[in-house]
């Protein structure tokens, strides 16, 4: 069997991983425009900020690939996927047969149209290693640095830069911040205490135009500025999917097996939709774990194993100076909300369902919720008074307990 | 009362640099001796409340706790001992009689260790047990005084009278269920089914989940007759009758209705919350033919299929007693020496009524010979079995098999506090409380017991080769292996032994 | 593959497991000297309610989800213990989020994670919860 | 010093034992010069012979070897004696003089038969009352002790080496079908002749090498039945216990064998059913006449002879065959010595009976 996987990050390592759990010798060859190992996206702030390193940001150990008998295409792209043919061109000019093909092709910045954008010398997006070296590159201890976008991907970048920059201020249309996993009170207790250290957020306000060191705002004001970073959100890459007769919705649309609508060609990660357990709507859940999962049983369904990933959920797990914030599912339901100093703990009911939490400050064993959403375990199954006070086993019962713990089947 | 006239009786030393405030000490105390304060981050205790029973100790992983005498005392008095002005104290305070715990703690002599055992030297070979069998099997039970043959000339042998096999000659002597936990009951069950023995439900009945356990469980019929029903008969291996007990002869029990918990009411088939009292005389049996009458009644109602025990504490005339009951159709005697435990006696008939078991044994023995009966029943001793070498001594004294119950206790994580009767055993053992019981987790309990009586048999098997017998049947009654130091004549008499260097 | 089990009916809720855990984080030979006047922070921990109790540490599921999650690769699984590589873990909880048993936690220095190892990171040779639990509630066996 | 009786002596010993299956008739000399060559087994502090078929004139009446002590002691059992039996021969056992022999009690021998009306008006058996009288005599009458008490055998005992004392008694003029020998090692000193082996009960006779750790256990449970152990020897208990086996309990040598040198558990256990239950009904119920420690000991009876060695064999027997005679001893060599050239030569193990029995048919 001939595996091709479009992608090298973590998608593809899930598939890897799946396909050698049932498949120890077929071909798989991993192409990928960017040259490196696969590495963690979401750790390109991390090593601005100096927690992690290019090396620990590796995701998998050096001798991965060697180890899975992986053939890699590095820093090549994939132009066409021809599914009629089952192979895939690279800008290079070579034609790699498939039997299977993944595209875990992720996602690309969204740039909108920004009056006077051409003019801005110094202006980075941040999704990449690539990204985050560029943007390296240029700070100083006395950058002023502009970021359009007060979501996950602009603060992340905020804080990891906030050491080595002399100023940052956040730009977002929306009137508060990380609006996509926060409700308005969880909104503002994060940028309280991200405005607390250091950052300046101009919120519900946009930049009309730019100039090479000058971002002029609709509200009237101005902020002048050195380095300019958008990070107003991604775009999934779906484009060699489309052309590949793959259905494609705001992602590449898959299935439960990560199977797209053409026979051989699976999708998983960022570039794809699927179906939100907490809503029942098909979306794009452009978070890691989920492209890991999806590469995954997309492996193991591409080896011929049977594998089935039915309960994604939106999940977040992101801290700023200090303050962690997690989070999960939809918020539309009825919502028990607890509230102290530094503290911010809300859950979302429907249905008898947990269908969703916001966690700040205390987040101590938040996967508990988190499993009761992914199980939709009905909560009447469940002593929710005691898991409304925390998370905890003992709100299962005595006979759950068992299984999870003492190995009772 | 305004006044306190007693002192503490011990001292709880907290070594300030070891302890780090975990707070296990406080968890593990229901007599709520420890606590914490949260201003100083320090323990505290109240010593007044302890009974020195251990748990804090040996549950302080930094090893930051001793109990200790206390000593502070009343004034010395060579007449008037602490405890007696202690006691005194206690009853003008409440007008009641003392109550206790456990077996008589004053010091008495100990034959057991005015005994000393025999050893083989050059005439005649010691035998290495881990070479040759050795072999600790004993039966209980009456012995026809003549073969019976078979037509065919072989003999035979299903006339027999029901007999109980031990594979070593401990038992685990009666303790009800009430008295002590369902997790110590289920512990001396699981481990007399694995070392195949016997243990004794006392006379609590038998709580419906350990009838399993019926081919090694031996089911008592005590003057209260709490528990006792025909399945019930059926469903041990023995029967005993309980006319006495070593450590309060004469007077009945008394479990208060604190531990008279839904399962034990229905095991006991009483009302629950209601105290159980046993009446101090079997009201059925006001003398040796009542007995007959109450042995045979049991034969009958179990188509003479077990032996019957009857058990009585050693008391002054014994062994004419011991006798009429071997003449009673009964089994099996088994004497209650006057160190034997108990759930609750009054103090002062605990410490001061009956006699101890070795003379007790060595008349009873010797007196069954002199009246050639002594085949018609088996002996069991009981009260005050400490080790492999009393057990050793009783059966060279005459003794078939011995009970223990103190010892197994201790195996389980008894500290000897004598406190049974308060209800609050810190080990689990002696209490009803739930969150206490499930401290004595039965998985670990019947593997301590196991490990106990294996390694008694162990040591038993030793001293057996060190005199040059490979099956315990010739030490039993075996006398000459035994010598008494530092005892008059009249002693040695009675025990029939002869004094070391003859 | 040998799995530390909890044995509900036997736990005592004294959290002994928690401060030997602790302590055999140390490296310390003495219990006292390391933990005297420090707030513990264990990687086993005892729930309590009504008499209840038992204690939660890492089940090294079959199919960890912490390690398919950890945006870091620092959760791995190797010889049936799911370990954490420290020096790569940046912290982001991301494994706090999923673990269904709730049983990873923050290190102490708030900048990883920790979670049970089963001792493989101390010089235990057993898990120290299993061998200091007084009522055989935590054991660590083969089913 | 204490005699037997007075206190237990531990012994160690030499028997021997020679039967013709054909109940020929041989003379004591073989005896004599089988158990001369273990001389270093004893230590001349007792010697004894049992001898089966020496009486054939007067086989049918009971034969009493009785010691003396005092002229009064004799006085007082004949008194006993005449009255309870028809006394047909009282006379004094012929001896040598010899300078090894000392301090010779006087000894007589009594052929008798109890009285027909006594033994009705008791409602006793022969043998159970002629062991009545007997275990009367040895424990009631100061200085007079019977130490051979069946029909058409003897035994001869003395304090020596035990071929002196078969010289000093003259067995050499006695002819019987079967003959056993005990050289004594005690290790004690006392030198009372009633303590040399063999021991006789009736026409049961024991001799024995070893030294039996259950001894209290067996002699407190074989004194329920009316037996008393005077002597405080192993053979005394043991020739007891046969006799309450092997006479009042109708078992069989062999039933008595496994009592008393029984099986194992382990080897019980691995039994098919019926003798499984056989034996552990035996050892149940007869537990306290198991004997433990070292004994090797040939159990003379009439008619034939049994060798038994404990079930650990921790002392040695060999036994040997050649024509109709068979030959049991503690060394190999007290039997090449009388018989030089043999069939067969076998070790018999722990607790393996060997029982010889005269053909049938032969009148003995």
């Amino acid at each position: 069997m001939n595996y091709v996987i479009l992608g090298n990050s973590t998608a593809a390592v899930g598939c890897i991983e799946g396909i050698r759990s049932v498949d120890p010798q077929g071909t798989i060859t991993v192409i990928s425009d960017e040259p490196y190992a696969a590495y963690s996206r979401p750790l390109i702030s991390y090593l601005l900020y100096g927690s992690t390193t290019e090396e620990k940001m590796r995701i998998r150990p050096d001798d991965f690939y060697e180890k899975m008998k992986v053939k890699t295409f590095l820093g090549k792209k994939a132009v066409r996927v021809d599914s009629g043919r089952k192979a895939v061109a690279l800008d290079s000019g070579e034609s790699i047969p498939f039997d299977r093909l993944l595209i875990a092709t992720g996602s690309r910045p969204f740039v909108p149209p920004m009056q006077g954008l051409d003019k801005v010398g110094k202006k980075f997006s941040f999704l990449t290693l690539n990204d985050a070296k560029a943007l390296e590159s240029v700070l100083t201890s006395e950058s002023r640095v502009l970021i359009v976008g007060a979501g996950l991907i602009g603060l992340k970048c905020a804080e990891g830069i906030r050491g080595r920059v002399g100023s940052i201020t956040v730009v977002d249309l929306a009137d508060r911040i990380l609006p996509s996993i926060l409700d308005e009170a969880g909104s503002e207790m994060v940028k309280k205490h991200i405005g607390q250290n250091g950052i300046k957020f101009l919120l519900g306000d946009s930049v009309a135009e730019f100039e090479e060191n000058r971002a002029h705002l609709k509200s009237g004001g101005a902020v002048d500025f050195d380095v300019l970073v958008v990070a107003v959100g991604v775009r999934p890459n779906t484009e060699l999917a489309a052309e590949a007769g793959c259905e494609v919705g705001r992602g590449v649309a898959i299935d439960e097996a990560s199977a797209t609508s053409v026979p051989g060609i699976y999708a998983a990660g960022d570039c794809c939709e699927c179906r939100d357990i907490t809503t029942g709507q098909r979306r794009v859940l452009a978070i890691l774990p989920n492209a890991y999962l999806q590469g995954e049983t997309a492996g193991v369904n591409m080896a011929g194993g049977e594998k089935s990933f039915a309960n994604a959920v939106p999940m977040n797990a992101i801290g700023f100076f200090g303050l962690h914030v997690l989070t999960a599912g939809s918020y539309d339901g009825e919502e028990i909300v607890e509230t102290k100093p530094g503290v911010y703990k809300k859950l979302i009911v429907k249905d008898h369902l947990l269908k969703g939490f916001i966690l700040i400050g205390e987040i101590a064993r938040a996967g508990i919720y988190t499993s009761l959403i992914r199980e939709q375990t009905p909560l009447d199954t469940v002593d929710f008074e005691l898991l409304k006070q925390k998370p905890q086993l003992m709100a299962f019962t005595a006979e759950r307990r068992a299984v999870k713990l003492g190995g009772a089947k | 009362m305004a006044i306190n006239y007693n002192i503490p009786e011990y001292d709880v030393l907290r070594d300030p640099q070891r302890c780090i405030a975990c707070r296990v000490c406080e968890r593990q105390c229901a007599n709520e001796v420890h606590s914490f304060d949260p201003d100083s981050g320090t323990m505290k205790s109240d010593e007044s409340k302890c009974v020195n029973c251990h748990r804090c100790v040996a549950l302080c992983p930094t090893h930051a706790l001793k109990i200790v005498k206390n000593p502070d005392t009343f004034r010395l008095n060579a007449y008037w001992g602490q405890n007696d002005i202690s006691e005194i104290y206690r009853q003008a305070e409440t007008g009641g009689m003392l109550l206790s715990s456990m077996g008589n703690p004053k010091p008495y002599p100990i034959y057991w260790d005015k005994i000393l055992i025999n050893a083989s030297q050059v005439t005649n070979p010691s035998i290495d047990p881990l070479r040759e069998p050795m072999e600790t099997r004993t039966f209980l039970g009456k012995k026809p005084g003549a073969i019976e043959r078979n037509p065919d000339g072989s003999i035979k042998t299903d006339s027999l009278p029901p007999q109980l096999k031990l594979e070593v000659p401990i038992l685990f002597s009666a303790m009800s269920y009430g008295s002590i936990s369902y997790n110590a009951h289920q512990s001396l069950a699981r481990a007399a089914q694995e070392l195949g023995t016997y243990y004794n439900t006392g006379e609590g009945g038998l709580h419906e989940d350990f009838y399993k356990y019926g081919p090694n469980t031996i089911v008592q019929v005590a003057s209260g007759r709490f528990g006792v029903h025909h399945d019930y008969l059926e469903a041990g291996a023995a029967i005993e009758i309980k006319i006495g007990q070593g450590a309060k002869p004469g007077i009945g029990g008394h479990l208060t209705g604190a531990k008279i918990t839904d399962a034990v009411s229905r095991t006991r088939m009483i009302p629950k919350g209601t105290d159980a009292i046993s009446p101090a005389p079997h009201h059925d049996i006001y003398s040796i033919e009542d007995l007959r009458q109450l042995v045979y009644s049991l034969k009958e109602a179990t188509e003479y299929k077990k032996p019957i025990i009857v058990k009585i504490a050693a008391v002054h005339n014994v062994a004419a007693i011991a006798s009429g009951i071997a003449r009673s159709g009964a089994d099996i005697i088994a004497i209650d020496g006057f160190r034997g435990g108990t759930g609750a006696a009054p103090t002062r008939i605990r410490d001061n009524v009956g006699i101890p078991i070795e003379l007790a044994l060595a008349a009873v023995d010797e007196r069954l010979r002199q009246e050639q009966i002594r085949s018609n029943v088996s002996l069991i001793v009981a009260g005050g079995i400490r080790n492999s070498a009393d057990v050793v001594k009783a059966i060279a004294l005459g003794a078939d098999a011995v009970y223990i119950a103190t010892p197994a206790l201790i195996a389980l994580g008894c500290h000897l506090c004598r406190t049974c009767q308060i209800g609050k055993c810190n080990w689990g053992i002696a209490t009803q409380r739930p969150d206490l019981v499930k401290r004595l987790n039965p998985d670990i309990g019947y593997k301590r017991l196991m490990n106990l009586v294996s390694a008694w048999q162990h040591e038993i098997m030793e001293m057996m080769g060190g005199m040059g017998i490979n099956s315990i049947e010739a030490m039993r009654g075996n006398r000459l292996m035994l010598r008494g130091v530092g005892l008059n004549e009249k002693e040695l008499e009675i025990l029939g032994i002869k004094h070391a260097g003859e | 593959m040998k799995r530390v089990y909890v044995n509900e009916e036997w736990c005592l809720g004294c959290h002994l497991c928690e401060y030997n855990c602790a302590f055999a984080a140390t490296g310390e030979t003495d219990m006292a000297k390391a933990l005297k006047g420090v707030t513990i922070h264990p990687k086993i921990q005892i729930e309590e309610n009504n008499r209840i109790s038992f204690a939660v540490s890492c089940r090294h599921c079959d199919d960890p989800i912490c390690v398919k999650s950890c945006i870091a690769g620092a959760i791995s699984k190797t010889d049936g213990v799911v370990h954490v590589d420290k020096s790569k873990c940046v912290g982001c909880y991301t494994c706090i989020l999923v673990c269904p048993y709730g049983a990873v936690m923050p290190a102490p220095d708030g900048h990883a994670i920790q979670k049970c190892e089963l001792c493989t990171d101390n010089a235990c040779g057993e898990p120290a919860c299993v061998k200091g639990c007084p009522n055989g509630a935590i054991v660590f066996e083969e089913r | 010093m204490q005699n037997e009786g007075e206190i237990r002596i531990p012994s160690g010993c030499a028997i021997t034992g020679v039967i013709s299956k054909s109940g020929e008739r041989f003379s004591g000399e073989t005896a004599i010069r089988s158990i001369e060559p273990m001389h270093d087994r004893s230590n001349g502090l007792g010697g004894g012979f049992a001898a089966y078929g020496i009486y054939p004139q007067n086989r049918d009446l009971y034969a009493f070897h009785v010691f003396y002590d005092s002229a009064r002691a004799k006085e007082e059992c004949e008194q006993v004696l005449q009255t309870s039996f028809d006394v047909t021969v009282a006379e004094k056992i012929p001896t040598r003089k010899m300078p090894q022999i000392t301090d010779e009690p006087a000894i007589w021998r009594y052929f008798c038969l109890p009285y027909e009306k006594l033994l009705q008006s008791t409602g006793l058996d022969e043998r159970e009352f002629v062991s009545r009288f007997v275990v009367k005599i040895n424990t009631q009458i100061r200085g007079a002790y019977v130490f051979s008490s069946g029909k058409n055998m003897g035994v001869f005992k003395a304090v020596g080496f035990p071929e002196d004392v078969g010289r000093y008694y003259r067995l050499e003029d006695y002819e019987g079908y079967c003959w056993t020998a005990h050289g004594r090692y005690p290790t004690n000193t006392p030198g009372w002749w009633g303590g040399a082996h063999p021991f006789n009960l009736l026409d049961y006779t024991v001799v024995h090498n070893g030294e039996i750790s259950s001894y209290d256990a067996n002699r407190r449970f074989i004194e329920m039945f009316g037996y008393r152990c005077t002597l405080l020897t192993d053979t005394e208990v043991i020739t007891y216990i046969i006799d309450y086996l092997n006479r009042r309990q109708g078992m069989s040598l062999e039933e008595t064998a496994d009592v008393i040198a029984a099986p194992f558990w382990s080897e019980i256990d691995a039994m098919d059913e019926a003798d499984r239950k056989k034996f552990t009904y035996l050892r149940n119920v007869y537990s306290s006449m198991l004997i433990t420690g070292p004994f090797s000991i040939l159990l003379g009876f009439t008619g034939g002879m049994m060798a038994l060695n404990d079930r650990l064999k921790l002392r040695s027997m060999v036994v040997g065959e050649k024509g109709d005679r068979v030959y049991v001893a503690s060394e190999e060599c007290a039997i090449r010595t009388v018989a030089p050239e043999l069939d067969r030569l076998w070790s018999p193990r722990g607790g393996e009976p060997v029982i010889i029995q005269v053909n049938e048919g032969v009148r003995i």
